[in-house]
């Protein structure tokens, strides 16, 4: 299987390089085809490995590629460690990947930088393949932040737009306030158990749970909260949790097939797989499980109802992205890390579903992303009405999609979780994600009815060449559009409840079990399904559906009137809370001027201006002194020996 | 020896006073005159220590030679003594400070451990039938050749460096150069001068 | 080849090439076939060093502490003073680097300098020549005649071929350096009236009294310190950057700022542990000061080769913070850990200052401007250009993968087992490296064009292509694979956490 | 008489020389202006001889002659030789600087000479009585040659002041030789010692009031403050030979008289002068370097350097060892040399009626003439003390011993000033390198000079490369 | 009795004075070279007086020399004076500043 793997990482790299410095060489076909011989060759051995893992009775391995340093004992190694888990990572990655690859091919037709685009997607698919498949923090760390690269670097593509260059600046300097405290995390698990290992770490992590740590001298905390609320710190930035959201819709700005794949689907769902995958750490800390729980709520909820006031169509999906992202991350705070992972995989097909459907819709209006200038589009384009609608459905949960299993069972984790009756954390966690199933539903159809439904408000040159997309955009749709519509179906029972993940995933044995508890009311999809219309999730959906069409199609006048009514609420979201502001003008802007000051007082006045230039100014005046003295005249020149020689006779008889 | 100490600070007060007229005198020819007398009361002085040799030297060298020297370049170089008669510099008081804080200070030195019946009569008398000319004259060829000779070459010197500064061909000076005049030949006498004879153009 | 006297050979082949080429001369006109000649003679004596330093590379062995290729012959007998070179896992990866970035920086000066380019070939070779004696020398006047005498070269190379300002500049940068390190030369005679020789072993076994270590130490960090640069004697770094020409950056930049550091680990902290231990909390603050300020310093500048001075001085904070963390680990590893890091770092450091130096370098070639505000979009018209400025920018920022993030790595690790907020000041280099630099990145190298000279800019010549690629392969390999450096310095750096863990107050 | 006439050949060198002083001065009598050369060359001459006889009839051992007046010893050899090498090389440099400006006259060799005579007779002073007659000597010589060129203000001027600042100083140090006789009884450097040994009440305040106005006449020689301020005029004033002439082997005689007088003499009172030369030396160096900053003319700045660096000298002294006195022997044999250089470097550029006097003239000194901009730069370097040159290692011996005398703060203060110094050589090799000149002319001046300048050049770095022999040298000597 | 001390006290003054002279004249050259002469005066007395004292020669011996020199001096120091005289016209302390600083 060795081989396997190291193909499958490297052969999207290969072809991201050849594509990426030979360009002019291979051309456009060439980039295409290389790339996505690469990613497909990749998609197909991880489900080769996936089907080996699940059924071919492969157990996990870890694997070490080569030693990249070892000093002080600690050894610094790349590998691989291949479970269950990153199986099921490396399948959503390349299959998501692929379909991102193949769609590209239409989307960027025309672009100049061709080329250069599959090369990164391609570099891409590598570097999270490298992120997914880590047996190590220190390749983990690799991985993390070469995503992070990429999609700098993706998001930056157009780079002649100044939004797109700020949105890729932004993005990747959140990114790295969250890196700050993910590598504090992996340094405080390299000071307790001097290794980075995952194997070696988890292993004794039963032993360092009581370790302590002085971050404030004078109260010892416990080492693990502090080690996995760092660690965590860094998967709020990748994952968009608040606050260091800010970065994602921006990241809007890049082509829409990389928002489907990395700003969806694939790269910001790596730390809800870190937190995962670190479970064997973070089951030790009910604490840090706090902070992670509250955070995905916030995330969940309030993320979401910004949607609601949104009109470009990407960034109506992007807060949906958070909101999800949210979902996922109370899910783990939850310890159902099984049904994060299960609503990541769920997520990635449906949310790169819909943005591919976007990108379908602005191909079509000739780049037009504004939602209040579309409507009525279902008759130009079916395909990708079909396709949207499964995904809108999926997303809100639709009993029998994809997105309602995971979500609901999601939901219900939450309900069950070992919060239960513990006070605030817990309601506000259930809360969030039940509210949330309405305002999803909301924005998803407010979306939905505007583009697809109602008049057509787009201008008239616009309308006359409205047709639909080609095959290379709609295949990946309708490709895309299947596991959306029944990967719920078909794998929900052996995700959550057949001890899918093994040993991959830890849960602690001090408290109940919530997926195990789940489990115990489990009686297949159907029951589940017929189960649905008496949960409060399926009304708040159906509700929420409701009201977008009341509201949007039916009295379009209503939305209108609130708008001016709440008008400070409405800023309120308009500003998305302020936290661009916060973030841009409060921390960017903050630092800049400490720069400044720091930069003119400290180096320029007080360093070089009164100490190095001040010393040399006072030699400099001291020399004008001692000219002076030099008067020229010779009767100076015989007191000054004088004076001298006196001084010398006086210092002998009185201070000798 | 009352005689004796009398004598001593009469022309020690005369040869102070002499000195200060050197040093305050508004005329350079006055102080010049002055310093004369400085000397003649330093050679009384030195006859009154028995140091007969260098009071006679003393006259004879510095009254005889060194003072005629400074009269007669103030002469010779026609000083605007009205445009020099100006006041002391600005360094006088503290000048005048410090000087007193020497004095003090080298008086003190000298009178510091003089217990009473030291004072005085220190000088031992001069043996019977010393001669001090004779005594000088014994070792400054013998002990003392060295210096002697060196003070040959720094005279020796003087002669070159004054010579050097002060002597200066004149260039419209008429002399003779008769060492040309004998190393001439005759061609250089007459010079033939080969001319193209005239012609009118 | 006889490897005895090696480091002789790579000290004195520069030397002596850089002295033939001076005496030569190019007549004094660049275009001239004779200076063409001087080019090339440079490149290949520069080009012949660096082959000759490969046999270091190869004939050095990794499992022994103790000096390698040692040459000692006496030099001046009456004062105890040695030839003696020597090197182990400390000097010979900044000896390597020495030889590896001449050569490059003798092609990136091939066209640019019009005015007398077989004195500016020249006195880079006698620099480089100089930079190995440094590392190579065990013996303190030996080490202390190297090490002031570097200063002339590049006093001249800043003020002869540097910008408008270049004399400020460098009687600033010779004036700091020299005050720092004739304190520097107290402390060796110190030491020789203790010890009676001026051997640097002998240095270091010598019992010295707690008072003296400390005066020692203060004697030495001031050399030292001004070097690195540490906060707050920074500030000729900035200045000296800015004005001296491209090749003067980079040698500046990639080895002079290494002799700091060097200096530290070869001398203070084997001479003076204990006064080390004593001042090592100074040493952590001043470090972490100068990740910190200067992060945010580095932020507000204007002009390309100050912002990534100012980085510099940030970047070798992580050198000295690595080094002086022993002391503060309390438990039985991190030590080497951190100065590990903080030597690979240094390495590293070398080839990403000196490749971003070069990048400005090719802007200033063309625009002959180094403002910021002057550029925009280049990416535009030098898209090879653009390609490798985001590498090295990232490089800069520490993103893993390349050098610039292994030895911040260790040093993070590292301090994190000394105390919380070392590494959390420390760790604060992600987001102000990454923001300095790529805020930078994105006013130069993105956005639409921004001017009509931007338009007009071509892309790099295939002289400069080569230059990048060789350092952008070398930041790649490093960060990809950085075990043989590491391996190469694990011995020696070892022992010098044991030897200086035992005190020697005497 | 069988005492008298054993000071043959022990006093050889001064002999030989007065004797070729006398040729010399009779000779060029005879000399047309047009044929100046010949006496150059019989001056060069000459000091070859003088120079070989002192080699050759080098006492094996110390050797005292003249009734105790002279001494013949190593220091002596070592001084006499050096110096006489100085005068010859500064002579080589002033040839056609005076030419051009028709002050070329046998008189200045001979002043020269006598200066030289001077200096030696300091060398070999053995009592205080020759010594003065040398001192004499030396001084004299010196204040004619600075009047030498008679149409100069400057000069004139700068004469004059050193005339009566030399006269102070010289009135200085014989009231303090007085009172060393009058508290000893002797004149001779070894009766002082055996004196004072032989009574330790002796050693009381009339002695020391004699030995701080010796002070004061030693450091008026040297020029360290506050008997410094005849230094920068002279150096100004004077003509550019005269000036590289006082700046070179003067300092050699003066740290002879230093040397004799205080070690000699009153090295058991070591404790009451190293004081009032400590405070003297810091003065120097503090003011010297400062002030050097400050100045335009380099004659002049390079006069304020010289105070700087009898400054290390001083301090050098001051611990009263003998490997003190070696590293400030050492200290002045490598100071000369550079200041020999950088002051002929002076002339060098300077061209009939033309100084190059200023700083600024050496601007673009590198586009004119690469190889001496080159040996400048070496000459700087040195003066400024960076290593390799040999500047470097007097400055290294010199706070070495420092050091050794626990004078911790001394050392300090000592590299500071260097430091502080190192600004104004570094403004003269970036005047040359840095700056474009007004001025392209092509040098003028003779090979011979060349040669000497580029030999001048290239010393201090051989001798800084290879300084072992002579510190080993200075160590026999005083050691 | 008059003695030694005496003798060094007129001696001291003497010198002090001819100092004095020196510093605070701002008149004429000429006057300063006499105060030289006055102050090897002073030094002269100081060892006739010691060398009565000891009673020995040899400072009659050195006065000797001094006596000497201060003839080559003073003929040295006249013909700078003369030298002087000739480029500036004046003899004036105060006009002799040409090189200050």
């Amino acid at each position: 299987m060795y081989n396997y793997y190291l193909t499958i990482v490297l052969a999207p790299l290969i072809a991201a390089i050849v594509t990426g410095l030979f360009g002019k060489q291979v051309g456009r076909a060439g980039a295409h085809g290389l790339t996505i011989l690469g990613v497909g060759l990749s998609c197909a051995l991880s489900f080769v490995v996936l089907y080996q893992m699940v059924w071919g009775g492969a157990s996990p391995e870890n694997i070490s590629v080569y030693t990249w340093a070892v000093t002080d004992g600690l050894r610094m190694e790349v590998g691989f460690l291949v479970d269950r888990l990153s199986a099921l990572m490396m399948c959503v990655v390349t299959f998501v990947s692929l379909m991102v690859h193949i769609y590209t091919i239409g989307y960027m037709h025309d672009d100049p930088g061709y080329q250069r685009f599959f090369s990164y997607i391609s570099l891409f698919t590598f570097s999270m393949l490298m992120l997914v498949m880590s047996n190590n923090f220190l390749q983990l760390f690799f991985g993390w932040e070469a995503v992070g690269l990429v999609s700098y670097l993706l998001i930056g593509f157009w780079y002649k737009k100044e939004t797109a260059i700020f949105a890729n600046l932004k993005a990747f300097l959140v990114n790295r306030v969250g890196d700050f405290g993910f590598i504090l995390g992996i340094a405080g698990v390299v000071m307790l158990t001097n290794s980075l290992d995952y194997a070696t770490v988890f292993g004794q992590a039963d032993y360092i749970a009581g370790e302590t740590l002085e971050v404030i001298p004078g109260t010892a905390w416990n080492a693990m909260t502090v080690i996995c609320i760092l660690l965590f710190i860094g998967a709020m930035g990748k994952s968009a949790q608040a606050p260091l959201h800010v970065w994602l819709p921006d990241s809007m700005e890049g082509p829409t097939p990389i928002s489907a794949l990395i700003h969806a689907a694939t790269m910001v769902t790596a730390g809800i797989f870190m937190v995962a995958r670190m479970s064997p750490l973070y089951e030790l800390t009910t604490t840090a499980l706090s902070v992670v729980i509250v955070i995905g709520a916030i995330t969940a909820f309030f993320m979401g109802l910004l949607g609601i006031v949104q009109n470009d169509i990407k960034r109506v999906v992007a807060y949906s992205t958070l909101s999800q992202l949210g979902y996922m991350t109370v899910a783990l705070g939850a310890s159902a890390y099984s049904a994060a992972i299960f609503h990541l995989m769920t997520h990635a097909f449906f949310k790169a579903l819909l943005f591919l459907a976007a990108g379908s819709v602005i191909i079509a209006m000739h780049h037009e992303q504004d939602i209040r200038k579309m409507g009525g589009l279902k008759k130009y384009m079916p395909i990708t009405y079909w396709t949207a609608l499964i995904g809108s459905l999926a997303l809100i949960g639709f009993p029998g999609s994809a997105g309602f299993f995971s979500k609901d069972l999601l939901i219900e984790a939450v309900a069950d979780s070992h919060w239960k009756g513990q006070g605030a954390v817990y309601w506000i966690a259930y809360l969030s994600v039940l509210l949330g199933v309405f305002v999803t539903a909301l924005y998803s159809f407010r979306m939905f009815f505007l583009v697809f439904h109602g008049e057509e408000r787009m201008d008239a040159e616009t309308k006359s060449h409205l047709h639909e997309t080609p095959l290379v955009v709609t295949g990946p749709l309708i490709l895309l559009a299947i596991p959306s519509a029944v990967i719920g179906w078909i794998t929900v029972e052996a995700i959550l409840f057949g001890g899918f993940f093994g040993d991959a995933i830890v849960t602690s044995a001090a408290r109940p079990d919530v997926l195990q508890e789940l489990g115990s009311h489990w009686h297949g999809s159907l029951a589940l399904l017929l189960h649905a219309p008496m949960t409060p999730v399926f009304w708040l959906a159906a509700a929420g559906v409701g009201a977008a069409w009341y509201l949007w199609l039916k009295r379009p006048d209503i939305p209108e009137a609130m708008h001016k009514k709440f008008s400070g609420l409405y800023n309120l979201l308009d500003r998305k809370y302020y936290f661009d502001d916060l973030w841009i003008k409060g921390f960017a802007g903050g630092g800049r001027s400490l720069g400044n000051l720091l930069w003119q007082k400290g180096d320029q006045t007080v360093i070089d201006g009164w100490l190095v230039n001040g010393t040399a100014n006072t030699v400099g005046r001291l020399a004008g002194i001692v000219r002076q003295i030099q008067t020229g005249y010779l009767y100076t020149y015989a007191f000054a020996m004088i004076i001298g020689l006196t001084a010398l006779l006086s210092w002998l008889v009185w201070f000798r | 020896m009352l005689f004796h100490s009398i004598l001593f600070y009469a022309f020690s007060l005369v040869l102070l006073g002499a000195a200060c007229g050197v040093v305050f005198s508004k005329n350079p020819i006055h102080s010049i005159m002055f310093l004369v007398l400085t000397f003649f009361q330093a050679a009384i002085l030195w006859l009154m220590a028995e140091a007969e040799f260098l009071a006679i030297v003393l006259v004879l060298v510095y009254v005889g030679a060194v003072m005629v020297l400074f009269l007669f370049v103030v002469m010779m170089l026609e000083v605007d003594i009205e445009a020099v008669k100006k006041g002391m510099s600005r360094y006088t008081a503290p000048a005048l400070a410090i000087a007193a804080l020497m004095t003090f200070e080298l008086i003190n030195l000298i009178w510091l451990r003089s217990s009473d019946e030291e004072v005085g009569g220190n000088f031992q008398p001069l043996p019977e039938g010393y001669d001090n000319t004779k005594a000088l004259g014994e070792v400054l060829y013998t002990e003392h050749v060295y210096a002697f000779e060196i003070a040959a070459v720094v005279l020796l010197l003087a002669i070159v460096a004054a010579i050097t500064l002060t002597m200066r061909k004149r260039p419209n000076l008429k002399v003779q150069d008769i060492s040309a005049q004998v190393a001439v030949q005759a061609k250089d006498r007459v010079r033939i001068v080969k001319m193209d004879a005239e012609e009118k153009s | 080849m006889e490897l005895s006297n090696l480091l002789s050979i790579l000290i004195w082949t520069p030397i002596v090439g850089g002295f033939v080429i001076l005496a030569l001369g190019d007549g004094g006109d660049a275009e001239s076939s004779r200076a063409g000649l001087m080019r090339q003679a440079s490149l290949a004596v520069s080009v012949v060093t660096f082959l000759i330093s490969i046999l270091l590379y190869t004939g050095f062995d990794t499992t022994t502490a103790s000096m390698q290729f040692v040459e000692r012959v006496p030099w001046i007998e009456t004062l105890n003073v040695y030839y003696y070179l020597g090197v182990d896992g400390i000097s010979a990866p900044l000896i390597l680097l020495t030889t590896f970035i001449t050569p490059l920086v003798v092609i990136a000066g091939w066209n640019t300098i019009k005015i007398r380019p077989a004195q500016y070939f020249a006195a880079f070779l006698i620099l480089e020549g100089l930079m190995v004696g440094v590392f190579s020398a065990l013996d303190g006047i030996l080490f202390y005649v190297f090490w002031e005498a570097m200063l002339v070269p590049m006093f001249l190379i800043i003020g002869v071929w540097g910008g408008a300002r270049r004399i400020y500049a460098t009687v600033k940068f010779f004036l700091y350096t020299f005050l720092g390190s004739v304190l520097m030369l107290v402390a060796f005679i110190y030491l020789y009236r203790v010890t009676g020789t001026y051997d640097l072993f002998a240095f270091m076994e010598a019992p010295i009294s707690m008072t003296a270590q400390k005066l020692i130490f203060i004697g030495f960090l001031l050399a030292f310190a001004v070097k690195v640069p540490m906060w707050p004697v920074h500030t000729w770094l900035p200045d000296a950057h800015v004005e001296a020409p491209t090749g003067g950056s980079v040698i500046l930049a990639a080895i002079m700022l290494k002799m700091g550091g060097y200096g530290f680990v070869r001398l203070s902290l084997p001479i003076v542990p204990d006064a080390s231990e004593y001042f090592a909390g100074l040493m952590i603050a001043l470090s972490l000061i100068a990740v910190v300020y200067i992060g945010f310093v580095a932020l507000m500048q204007k002009d390309m080769k100050k912002l990534i001075a100012y980085s510099s001085i940030a970047h070798m904070g992580f050198v000295t913070l690595g080094f002086f963390l022993n002391w503060h680990i309390g438990g039985d590893s991190g030590a080497v850990l951190g100065i590990s890091g903080g030597m690979v770092q240094m390495v590293s450091h070398g080839l990403i200052s000196g490749a971003m130096f070069l990048c400005v370098g090719v802007l200033y070639d063309r625009m002959h401007s180094r403002m910021i505000a002057d550029y925009g979009g280049v990416a535009n018209t030098m898209p090879m250009f653009a390609a490798f400025m985001v590498l090295f920018a990232m490089a800069n920022a520490g993103l893993p993968g390349t050098s610039g993030f292994v030895g911040e790595f260790m040093v993070i690790i590292a301090s994190f087992k000394a105390n919380f907020w070392f590494a959390f000041l420390a760790a604060t280099t992600l987001v102000l490296g990454a923001a300095y630099t790529l805020w930078m990145i994105k006013r130069v190298v993105y956005g639409d064009i921004a001017n009509d000279k931007v338009a007009a800019l071509k892309d790099l010549n295939s002289r400069e292509f080569v230059v990048l690629s060789i350092l952008a392969i070398s930041v790649l390999l490093v960060g990809l694979w950085p075990a043989p450096l590491v391996d190469m310095m694990n011995v020696t750096i070892e022992n010098l956490v044991s030897q200086i863990s035992q005190p020697k107050v005497g | 008489m069988v005492e008298m006439m054993n000071f043959w050949p022990v006093a050889a060198p001064e002999i030989t020389l007065l004797g070729v002083i006398c040729v010399i001065l009779v000779a060029d009598l005879f000399v047309s202006a047009e044929k100046r050369a010949i006496t150059f060359w019989l001056t060069i001459a000459s000091l070859v001889v003088t120079m070989i006889v002192t080699i050759a009839t080098a006492p094996e051992a110390r050797t005292v002659v003249f009734s105790g007046a002279y001494v013949s010893d190593p220091l002596s050899q070592v001084l006499k030789v050096s110096a006489i090498g100085l005068v010859a090389i500064c002579f080589l440099y002033a040839r056609d600087y005076l030419s051009a400006n028709n002050i070329h006259r046998g008189e200045f060799y001979v002043l020269g000479l006598f200066g030289l005579l001077g200096m030696m007779i300091m060398m070999s002073a053995n009592s205080l009585l020759s010594m003065y007659m040398g001192l004499e000597t030396l001084a004299l010589s010196l204040y004619a040659l600075v009047a030498v060129d008679r149409d100069n203000v400057n000069s004139a001027e700068s004469a004059m002041k050193y005339f009566v600042l030399g006269a102070i100083a010289s009135g200085a140090l014989l009231y303090g030789i007085s009172w060393i006789y009058g508290t000893t009884g002797h004149l001779q450097f070894d009766q002082i010692a055996a004196a004072i040994a032989a009574d330790p009440e002796i050693n009381s305040l009339p002695l020391w009031f004699g030995i701080a106005f010796l002070v004061v006449g030693i450091a008026f020689k040297f020029g360290a403050v506050p008997f410094h301020m005849w230094v920068p005029d002279v150096y100004e004033g004077a003509r550019s030979p005269v000036t590289v002439y006082i700046a070179s082997a003067p300092k050699l005689a003066s740290l002879a008289l230093l040397l004799r007088i205080l070690v000699d003499g009153l090295g058991t009172v070591h404790d009451v002068w190293a004081d009032m030369i400590t405070v003297v030396a810091v003065l120097s160096l503090i003011l010297g370097n400062v002030a050097a900053i400050a100045q335009t003319n380099i004659k002049r700045m390079l006069g304020y350097s010289t105070i700087a660096h009898v400054g290390f000298i001083l301090l050098a002294i001051v611990p009263g060892t003998g490997e003190g006195y070696a590293a400030a022997l050492f200290y002045t044999l490598t100071y000369v040399v550079a200041s020999l250089g950088s002051l002929g470097m002076v002339i060098l550029l300077s061209r009939g009626g033309y100084e190059a006097e200023n700083v600024s003239n050496f601007k673009g000194l590198n586009a004119r003439s690469p190889w001496f901009a080159l040996m400048m730069l070496f000459l700087m370097l040195s003066l400024a003390g960076i290593p390799p040159f040999i500047g470097f290692f007097g400055k290294l011996n010199a706070i070495s011993v420092v050091l050794e005398a626990g004078m911790v703060d001394m050392a300090i203060l000592m590299v500071v000033a260097s430091v502080v110094g190192a600004f104004y050589y570094l403004r003269v090799i970036w005047f040359m390198y840095f700056e474009e000149g007004e001025d392209q002319a092509v040098l003028q001046m003779g090979p011979d000079a060349k040669l000497a300048m580029s030999a001048n050049g290239v010393a201090v770095l051989a001798l800084g490369i290879l300084p072992g022999w002579l510190w080993a040298l200075c160590l026999a000597v005083l050691g | 009795m008059i003695g030694l001390q005496h003798y060094l006290t007129l001696s001291a003054m003497l010198f002090v004075l001819s100092i004095i002279g020196i510093v605070i004249n701002r008149r004429n050259l000429i006057l300063i070279l006499m105060c030289i002469e006055l102050m090897l005066l002073a030094v002269n007395f100081n060892f006739i007086a010691f060398s009565r004292y000891l009673g020995d020669e040899l400072g009659q011996v050195f006065v000797f020399f001094i006596l000497t020199v201060a003839a080559a001096e003073a003929a040295i120091g006249l013909a700078i004076l003369v030298v002087l005289f000739r480029n500036k016209r004046s003899i004036n302390v105060q006009e002799l500043n040409e090189m200050k600083g």
